[in-house]
């Protein structure tokens, strides 16, 4: 029995550190690279780029080497979690791939890992990224010192955190990697971000979610105080740890675990992080940013909020819901008056997180798979839409919407890849998103038709932010400094090609991720409609007002 | 009744096995997966196909045609219930209860619709071989018209509404890409933004019937859904049809979202007479008459129906009487007749027959118009403006020749195909009886003579009188491959009407699908009945008022002043500023409120937290004045808490 | 107590002629110690300058080395429920050796730093005795001549910091608070530079440090007028049974109180408890550094070992007394502490504020009086103690462009990121592991004290602990975003070599920093005490049965 | 007598003894005053164990009389030598370490 999860957790750990440990061998010529920094610095966008590249190739051979040995990790982490997902038992509803070991006995802590449909998704959600948003940042960072090797190797520590929390199957551990997983996003914008603002940015982010965090830490106390263990297979179920604990603490518990992951998720009204740190990230950032680690956020709703609490759900089902909605619309809304291209985005993102949660606390099985299918669906698309926007960035320097105009003309793939995720953005059949969308509505609605109503008008404005962005960028003529604007280049193609390839697919043909998905649905699902009969007579009501 | 015939037909069993049997139908996928294909080559090919690239964009719809017809005759091979077959082609997505597959319904309504796409798709297509033959970016447009014909063959083959919604946004997607095709021109960019977005409105309708279709009647596929419909209560039944209606709305440009077709004339000419006019915007019709057994069960929204495809139908005609822009004057004509098969459509079984009639000549003499347009516009170097055309007659004989069918087509000259299909409309009207049938039959009449004034207008102003071409403008005919698609849509022009009308071949053909009871089309009737009268006197009418008018005294070459009403015609009715005042304006200022709130309110928040611990900080931290003996007191306040709160216990 | 012939009126004491037995065994280590120290003072007395330094650093070395081993071997042969010696004014346990062991560490871990020689000089002034900037300072410093005397002084304190936690008697303990403040507040004043700050910063820790060992004494002395006897046993039974005999009916109680009450204010001035924390940040900056590290370290486990001591052990059967105060001044150290902190610019105060923000979450773990408790406090205070040495031994480094002083200023550090990751990198760690972030040690304490406190019903205290964090978030993470997120100006500071011996050290705290937090099991399961580990091995220092709260 | 006269007396001293602390400026007398708080506390000491009628309090008192005078020692060593360099001993002088 080959520890698959494990191995998908230490490939990326060790890869970090090699990549650094590559990184660090100093070439005699990294320090030219450094003398023409100045010089790099000295001009801007894209002719920076290609100034310093002559000039880098020579020089950080290091860099690159580490470079190649950071992507070709991350490939074989690729490889790794395929072969584990190929292994996955569709029919099973429970943990598969399960490993157990002591950590720290004194406090009932394990080293215990083990995924669900959903979590399986998810870390080939992370997999399939990090390679690829290596591939688009691969240039991007030549004008620094270490060639940028440093931010590969964050990107693959962050990488094996990802797996890591997703695969958690003790509260502790999952807490551990939750926390954890600040640090190198916090450097990565911080330090490899851009613009004057990435350090307050970057701070905003970090503090945001430490202070969720440690809220939920209570909470954890909490769970091992109450149930006396963390492993997460003992808490749940009827028979579990926590089955007994009487409603009210069981409230609190899930407020504690609550507001960290709507912080993460990112939620009306703890969204604010997640415009600035967009907008001060480079794109690899914030596809691993918005893509993956905002998903724990609703992963963890739905893993730990619902499964570990089940007696609390129907307390929060209803503010949960219009919290949901209000993300909805809010953030369409903040999307169409954004400037940015980033903080435009990540607004989407805000909306589109409204979706998911409100899938999520529907408490239907065709919103709940939906929501799941959400996450990676979202994180395909997005993924996509930043890595666009970031390929616009590394020319001219520039997120601003203003700053274009009729690049169609001289970029047409450029275009084209743009206006496909966008469309995937706004939910456009065919492409990945509309499935998980669809499901979240249909599902929503049986739940509360006034919901999915409200929740449809998120759809309208969709087509409106995305749209608009493209006009607004890609359309009427073209200006005399944007007439020199590179089309892709072959790297970009590959680093993009794959996500809008995958939306496509699983746009036609999303059966096989849906068919994983179900089994881990129908157990959480169960649990909401168990005992929500305040949800149930909402509903009811609901319909009545109709 | 009817509704019981729908179960009938819509009942898949027998029908599945019987296209396991049979070798075309099992490929019936084929219709949308070659143009699809097309559209997936073309795109990704790149240069490289710059050079045959529009030939195979040419060649695919036709295959399609083709295999249409292979079809058609494997159903007219079969008994007229079993005419109607799905064929699933497999799995979408399923999860719990809900279950959407990529099934295919072949039944005489589709395979029509699928026959007129793919024959006047191919037409187009070869016309545009031509048309764009001086464009650079003429693979991708050869590319989009492929995703459209595929699309649209979707929508009209599906066998369940996501499906169809499926379909019914690729034609929204192709028709927002093609209008914006010329991105470079920021108001084709604008118009296209806009269709995308009034058709979003549109099917939010569509959305939220679907939710209700699933939470209520358990299903979306059609047969479900229908078999499901007696048991459901009005109130649901009622809400769907309103909302489906909305999705109508918004794809065929009825009001209140009409809006975008005018603007969507930026596009290139063949696009406007392939989406515009023959094929997209007939899909709201398509779904009132596939969504049958909802209105039939829900009266007051076959009422709504009815009176939008009515309103639409004048509204129409007027602009289209005012528009100097001859494509925009046609898109005009466009929404007065589709509002005319709405309302018939609207009408129930009687309508169906005469509704899909009308559609399908409909989609022949208006692309026949519109290519003509076209010709004429490459002929006057693009100029649309019909005050600068006239006398284009002998200039260009073929246009006019193929361009006047169509106009005595579409004004209902008796014996062409206008002629049968309105016809059919109207006697449909009135046959309902009581004052609604005479409204409404008065209303359709007064279409048709709004119809005879703006076409005959158009034709004088563009083609006879004298020249009032601008400077540099040396008409000329356009070439074979432009002129053909032309002439062959004209002869459907002639003779179609006839051909589907008489011995009500087309309406036995449809009846299993529809379900309407084949009442007989009297051609002798048509002449006696009053109705029939009416309509001539109208055509009479109309023609005459437009020669009075545009004919018999020369046009002014830039447009006059006006009155009240020709100015609001020309302002379409102010639907645009209706819509920004409605809309777009409080959108806008709603959206610079939420950002001002963003950053006052929710943001500075937590800034301001920030911020307030800083000053606390700042203001606590006096207390460390480095003086020993403050310290010492601190201290000596210290023990003063510490007493106090041991002193509780006590 | 002794007894009295009580006869009217006052006639000496019968004294008893045998003396007490005396287990040398475990009175060695103090007596190492003790030794090592006035063999230190002689040799400042006969040894030629010369060979002073390199004879006193051996010296003191082989002590600590010593004693530590002496603990090592103790914690294995002690029995279960530990031992008094010397007629019980001195107890020993597992609990006890381990607070030891762990000053004895730190003591070693500090002690590299104060040998530290930068070009010849170490951070001690040539001669505290001179006038700063006269002739004669500069003749000292010409003549390389040094304060040796720093040895015996650091050995004296160590000695009060062994005896602290073990004191069986509050008189005991009241020597032992002396011994280990008096040498410390000298040595506060002997910085090389800036001297005035240093001997400003002697003066106030020494008068505010005798008044505040006022207070502990007066405590003292309400405690044996309440309970007729200082012995930690005595005191207990006379709390439990209402007072020495000469109080009939408790009306005793309010001697007691005061008792409790100045006790505490004593120790929590040591501990640095808000609000008797303000010599903290001013002593931690003035001081010189390596003895900033040694106090931070040292110091604050003593302190937290005698103040766990006299609340579980004397005043541990009446918890409902005292607990409301400990929550009371827990929540003004925490929330105060990390506030002010938030705009400090100087790192060694900011140091200083964040101990004392770390001494409150502490104290939520004292609030917990449980085992768990003490465990928890056992593990965060030495996971802080080596943390807190790595940080500062760091600052030792980083020195201004002119005339190569410390440099305290964090907003001049910009740019050290880019210019010494392996230095930035070490001190985020700590900083991080201060924060409480995963996979350090400092979240496995924080974890520990946190989940005692819940445990025990503190739970607001908790969240109010957790908020504080948060706070002290910002802070830490300000100086990451200074040194790596900066862009350096010229002014930036520069760093000097770190050498062998503070190289080390700084090793020495990431090994720990990162030891303790991804693998504490060890230490967690096998060190502390805990309820399951059969016979009670935390005899002396906290026996559960006699920690039951009255119910509420 | 009672005592308890005595152990009044005590607290009288000594929070003349803090009061002092906190009034006077110059540092020795400043200490001188913390001195004063030590002996406050050994007369209670001593009190006390004549109440409680035993010597333990008495002993307690040389204990402190001890450390009092070491404290003295270590006390004017640094009281001196910042007196020395500020010509001044004054505490409020001494206040460069603050916030």
């Amino acid at each position: 029995m080959i520890p698959w999860l494990t191995i998908a957790i230490a490939l990326p750990a060790i890869g970090a550190v090699a990549v650094w440990a590559l990184s660090r061998s100093r070439t005699p010529a990294a320090d030219t690279a450094q003398t023409n920094r100045a010089e790099a610095a000295a001009g801007g966008g894209t002719d920076t780029i290609t100034r310093v590249r002559p000039a880098q190739r020579s020089a950080s051979a290091g860099a690159e080497n580490a470079k190649r040995a950071a992507f070709g990790f991350s490939l074989a982490t690729l490889a790794v979690v395929v072969a584990m997902a190929l292994r996955f038992d569709t029919g099973a509803s429970g943990l598969q791939f399960e490993q157990t070991h002591d950590w720290i006995p004194r406090f009932g802590v394990h080293y215990a890992v083990g995924v669900d449909g959903i979590a399986l998704v998810l870390i080939l959600l992370s997999a399939v990224l990090v390679p690829l948003v290596m591939l688009a940042a691969w240039r991007e960072h030549e004008d620094r010192q270490d060639g940028g090797a440093g931010y590969f190797a964050l990107i693959l520590a962050l990488q094996a955190m990802m797996v890591g929390v997703f695969a958690a199957a003790d509260v502790f551990l999952f807490y551990v990697f939750f926390e954890a997983m600040l640090i190198p996003v916090y450097f990565m914008i911080g330090r490899y971000g851009r613009g004057e603002q990435r350090a307050r940015a970057a701070v905003k982010f970090l503090l945001y979610s430490l202070a969720g965090g440690l809220i939920m830490l209570v909470a954890v106390i909490g769970v091992y105080v109450a149930g006396g263990t963390f492993l997460w297979t003992e808490l749940t179920g009827s028979g579990g740890a926590l089955a007994g604990i009487d409603t009210e603490l069981a409230v609190w518990l899930f407020l504690g675990f609550f507001i960290a992951f709507a912080i993460k998720a990112p939620m009306w009204p703890v969204h604010t992080w997640l415009p600035d740190a967009a907008q001060a990230s480079r794109p690899g950032t914030a596809v691993l940013l918005v893509g993956v680690l905002d998903k724990v956020g609703t992963y963890g709703m739905l893993r730990y909020c619902l499964e570990l609490f089940p007696s609390a759900v129907s307390a929060f089902v209803w503010p949960v819901v219009a919290l949901s909605l209000v993300s909805i619309v809010y953030g369409a809304i903040l999307a169409i008056g954004q400037n940015d291209m980033m903080r435009l985005v990540a607004y989407t993102s805000v909306s589109h997180f409204g979706f998911i949660t409100l899938g999520i606390f529907a408490l239907t099985e065709q919103a709940q798979a939906g929501a799941a299918l959400y996450m990676v669906n979202h994180g395909f698309a997005t993924g996509a839409l930043f890595l666009v926007v970031g390929f616009l960035v590394s020319r001219r320097g520039s997120a601003e919407i203003a700053d274009y105009g009729g690049v169609q003309k001289v970029a047409p793939v450029l275009a084209g890849a743009f206006l496909v995720a966008g469309l995937a953005g706004l939910g456009l059949p065919g492409l990945a998103p509309f499935v998980s969308e669809f499901l979240v509505l249909i599902g929503a609605y049986a739940f509360s038709p006034v919901a999915a109503v409200i929740a449809v008008l998120g759809v309208v404005l969709a087509a409106l932010y995305v749209l608009w962005m493209y006009q607004r960028t890609m359309t009427g003529p073209t200006p005399e400094r944007l007439s020199g604007l590179k089309d892709l280049n072959v790297r970009e193609k590959w680093a993009v090609g794959p996500l809008l390839a995958l939306l496509i697919v699983f746009g036609l043909y999303p059966q096989p991720m849906l068919d994983a998905i179900d089994p881990a649905v129908e157990r959480t699902v169960q649990i909401g409609t168990a005992d929500a009969p305040a949800a149930d007579g909402a509903t009811a009501e609901e319909g009545g007002r109709e | 009744m009817a509704v019981v015939t729908h179960h009938a037909y819509l009942a898949a069993e027998p029908a599945a096995a019987t296209a396991a049997g049979s070798p075309v139908l099992s490929f019936a996928w084929l219709l949308f997966a070659l143009p699809l294909a097309g559209a997936a080559i073309l795109l990704l090919g790149g240069r490289r196909t710059d050079k045959w690239g529009h030939l195979l964009g040419t060649l695919l719809p036709v295959a399609s045609f083709v295999l249409a017809v292979l079809i058609l005759f494997d159903l007219l091979g079969r008994a007229g219930d079993a005419r109607s077959v799905s064929v699933p082609v497999y799995e979408w997505f399923t999860v719990g209860g809900f279950s959407a597959g990529v099934d295919l319904l072949v039944d005489p309504l589709s395979i029509s619709f699928v026959l007129l796409i793919t024959f006047v798709g191919s037409l187009i297509h070869v016309y545009s071989i031509g048309y764009m033959a001086e464009d650079p970016g003429r693979r991708r447009f050869f590319a989009y018209l492929n995703l459209f014909v595929a699309a649209m063959l979707v929508l009209v083959l599906a066998d369940n509404f996501v499906l169809l919604f499926l379909g019914w946004e690729g034609v929204g997607l192709a028709s927002y890409l093609l209008i914006g095709f010329w991105q470079y021109k920021p108001s084709a960019a604008t118009a296209a933004k806009k269709a995308f977005l009034i058709n979003r409105v549109g099917d939010l309708g569509l959305l939220v019937a679907m939710m209700i279709m699933f939470a209520v009647l358990g299903a979306i596929s059609f047969s479900e859904v229908f078999a499901a419909v007696p048991g459901a209560g009005d109130g649901i039944l009622l809400a769907v049809g309103l909302l489906l209606l909305l999705g109508a709305c918004g794809k065929s440009a009825q009001l209140p979202l009409q809006a975008w077709l005018l603007d969507a004339m930026e596009g290139p000419t063949p696009v406007s007479a392939l989406i515009h006019a023959a094929t997209m915007v007939t899909a709201g019709v398509y779904l009132i008459v596939r969504a049958g057994p909802i209105f039939e069960a829900a009266p007051v929204a076959q009422t709504a129906v009815v009176t939008v495809g009515a309103a639409t139908m004048l509204a129409g005609g007027i602009i289209a009487s005012a528009k100097d822009d001859i494509k925009k004057s046609l898109a005009g004509s466009t929404m007065s007749q589709i509002g005319m098969m709405v309302l018939a459509a609207g009408l129930g079984p009687v309508g169906y027959v005469a509704a899909i009639a009308h559609l399908i000549t409909h989609g022949f003499f208006k692309a026949g118009l519109f290519l003509g347009a076209g010709s004429v516009m490459h002929a006057m170097n693009e100029g649309v403006d019909m005050r600068r055309y006239g006398g284009l007659a002998p200039k260009m004989p073929i246009t006019f020749a193929t361009f006047g069918v169509g106009y005595l087509a579409i004004i209902g000259v008796p014996l062409l195909s206008g002629w049968w299909t309105k016809e059919s409309i109207i006697s449909a009207t009135f046959g309902v009886g009581g004052t609604t049938g005479l409204v409404l039959g008065s209303a359709v009449v007064l279409g048709a003579l709004l119809t005879a004034f703006y076409m005959s207008r158009m034709v004088f102003m563009t083609f006879l009188g004298e020249p009032r071409w601008e400077e540099g403008v040396h008409p000329h005919e356009s070439p074979a491959n432009m002129t053909v698609p032309m002439v062959l849509l004209a002869i459907g022009s002639l003779a179609l009407g006839a051909f589907l009308m008489l011995g009500d071949r087309f309406a036995t053909f449809l009846a299993p699908a529809t379900g309407a009871e084949v009442h007989h089309f009297d051609v002798a009737h048509a002449f006696t009945a009053p109705y029939g009268l009416a309509a001539l006197v109208v055509l009479v009418l109309g023609v005459a008022v437009a020669w009075a008018l545009y004919l018999r005294k020369p046009v002014v070459e830039t447009a006059p002043k006006g009155n009240l009403v020709t100015v609001a015609a020309s302002r379409e009715l102010y639907g645009n500023e209706i819509n920004e005042g409605l809309v777009m304006r409080p959108g806008q200022v709603l959206t610079k409120a939420l950002v001002v709130i963003e950053d006052k309110v929710v943001d500075a928040a937590v800034n301001g937290l920030g911020a307030g611990v800083r000053d606390s900080s700042s203001g606590l931290g006096r207390a460390q004045t480095g003086f020993a003996r403050s310290y010492a007191l601190t201290m000596l306040f210290g023990a003063v808490i510490v007493a106090a709160t041991l002193a509780v216990r006590l | 107590m002794i007894p009295l012939n009580t006869d009217e009126g006052f006639s000496g004491p019968v004294v008893t002629t045998q003396a007490p037995t005396l287990d040398w065994w475990l009175l060695a280590p103090f007596l190492v110690v003790f030794g090592a120290g006035v063999l230190a003072v002689l040799f400042e007395a006969f040894v030629p300058a010369a060979r002073r330094r390199g004879l006193q650093i051996a010296v003191a070395f082989l002590a600590l080395l010593t004693t530590f081993v002496l603990f090592v071997l103790q914690a294995g042969s002690l029995p279960e429920e530990g031992a008094t010696l010397v007629a019980g004014v001195l107890a020993v346990d597992r609990v006890v050796l381990f607070f030891q062991g762990t000053v004895a560490v730190l003591a070693l871990i500090s002690l590299v730093l104060i040998t530290e020689r930068r070009d010849g000089r170490d951070a001690f002034a040539a001669q505290a005795a001179t006038v700063p900037g006269s002739e004669q300072e500069r003749a000292h410093i010409m003549a390389g001549s040094q304060h040796t005397e720093v040895y015996p002084l650091v050995l004296f304190a160590v000695l009060g910091m062994f005896m602290f936690p073990a004191a069986n008697d509050f008189l005991t303990m009241f020597i032992a608070l002396e011994v280990m403040s008096l040498p410390l507040y000298l040595l506060c004043g002997l910085a090389r530079r800036r001297r005035l700050f240093s001997q400003e910063a002697a003066v106030k820790y020494f008068l505010l440090g005798a008044f505040s060992s006022a207070f502990f004494l007066f405590g003292i002395a309400m405690v044996y007028g309440y309970a007729g006897s200082v012995n930690f046993a005595e005191v207990r039974a006379a709390v439990e049974n209402g007072g020495a005999p000469a109080f009939d009916g408790g009306n005793g109680e309010p001697l007691m109180l005061m008792g409790v009450g100045l006790v505490a204010i004593g120790l929590l001035f040591k501990v640095g408890a808000v609000p008797f924390h303000n010599w903290k940040p001013d002593v931690y900056q003035g001081a010189p550094t390596p003895i900033t590290a040694l106090m931070a370290s040292c110091t604050l486990v003593a302190a937290f070992g005698a103040l766990l001591r006299v609340f579980f052990v004397p005043f541990g059967g009446s918890l409902e007394l005292w607990e409301p105060m400990l929550w009371t001044i827990a929540v003004l150290t925490m929330v105060v502490a990390a506030i002010v902190a938030v705009t400090q610019r100087d790192v060694k105060r900011l140091l200083a504020y964040s101990s004392v923000v770390h001494a409150g979450f502490i104290l939520t773990a004292v609030v917990a009086a449980s085992t768990d408790g003490l465990a928890g406090a056992m593990f965060y205070l030495a996971a802080y103690g080596f943390t807190t040495l790595g940080a500062f031994a760091v600052l030792t480094l980083v020195r201004t462009r002119d005339g190569g002083q410390e440099l305290g200023d964090i907003e001049r550090w910009a740019g050290l990121g880019r210019r010494h990751p392996g230095l930035a990198g070490a001190l985020s760690l700590f900083l991080l592991a201060f924060t409480g972030i995963p996979l350090t040690s400092g979240f496995i304490g924080k974890f520990a004290v946190f989940e005692a406190a819940v445990a025990a019903g503190a739970t607001p205290l908790v969240v109010v602990g957790v908020l504080s964090s948060a706070v002290t978030a910002f802070f830490y993470i300000r100086i990451i975003v200074v040194m790596f997120f900066r862009d350096s100006e010229e002014e930036g500071p520069t760093v000097v070599p770190a050498g062998m011996l503070t190289g080390g050290v700084i090793t020495v705290g990431v090994a720990a920093t990162l030891t303790l937090g991804v693998f504490p099991g060890p230490v967690l399961d096998t060190l502390l005490p805990s309820d399951e580990a059969g016979p009670e091995p935390a005899a002396v220092m906290v026996d559960e049965a006699s920690l039951e709260r009255t119910a509420p | 007598m009672d005592p308890m006269n005595y152990i009044v007396l005590a607290a009288l001293l000594f929070t003349i003894g803090a009061v002092g602390v906190l009034v006077r400026r110059n540092a020795i007398i400043v200490f001188m005053c913390v001195e004063l708080m030590l002996n406050a506390c050994n007369l209670a000491f001593v009190a006390f164990a004549r109440m409680h009628g035993d010597i333990e309090g008495q002993v307690i008192a040389f204990f402190v009389m001890v450390v009092a005078a070491a404290e003295v020692v270590v006390g004017l060593a640094i009281i001196m030598q910042i007196f020395r360099t500020r010509r001044s001993a004054s505490l409020d002088d001494a206040n460069l370490l603050k916030n």
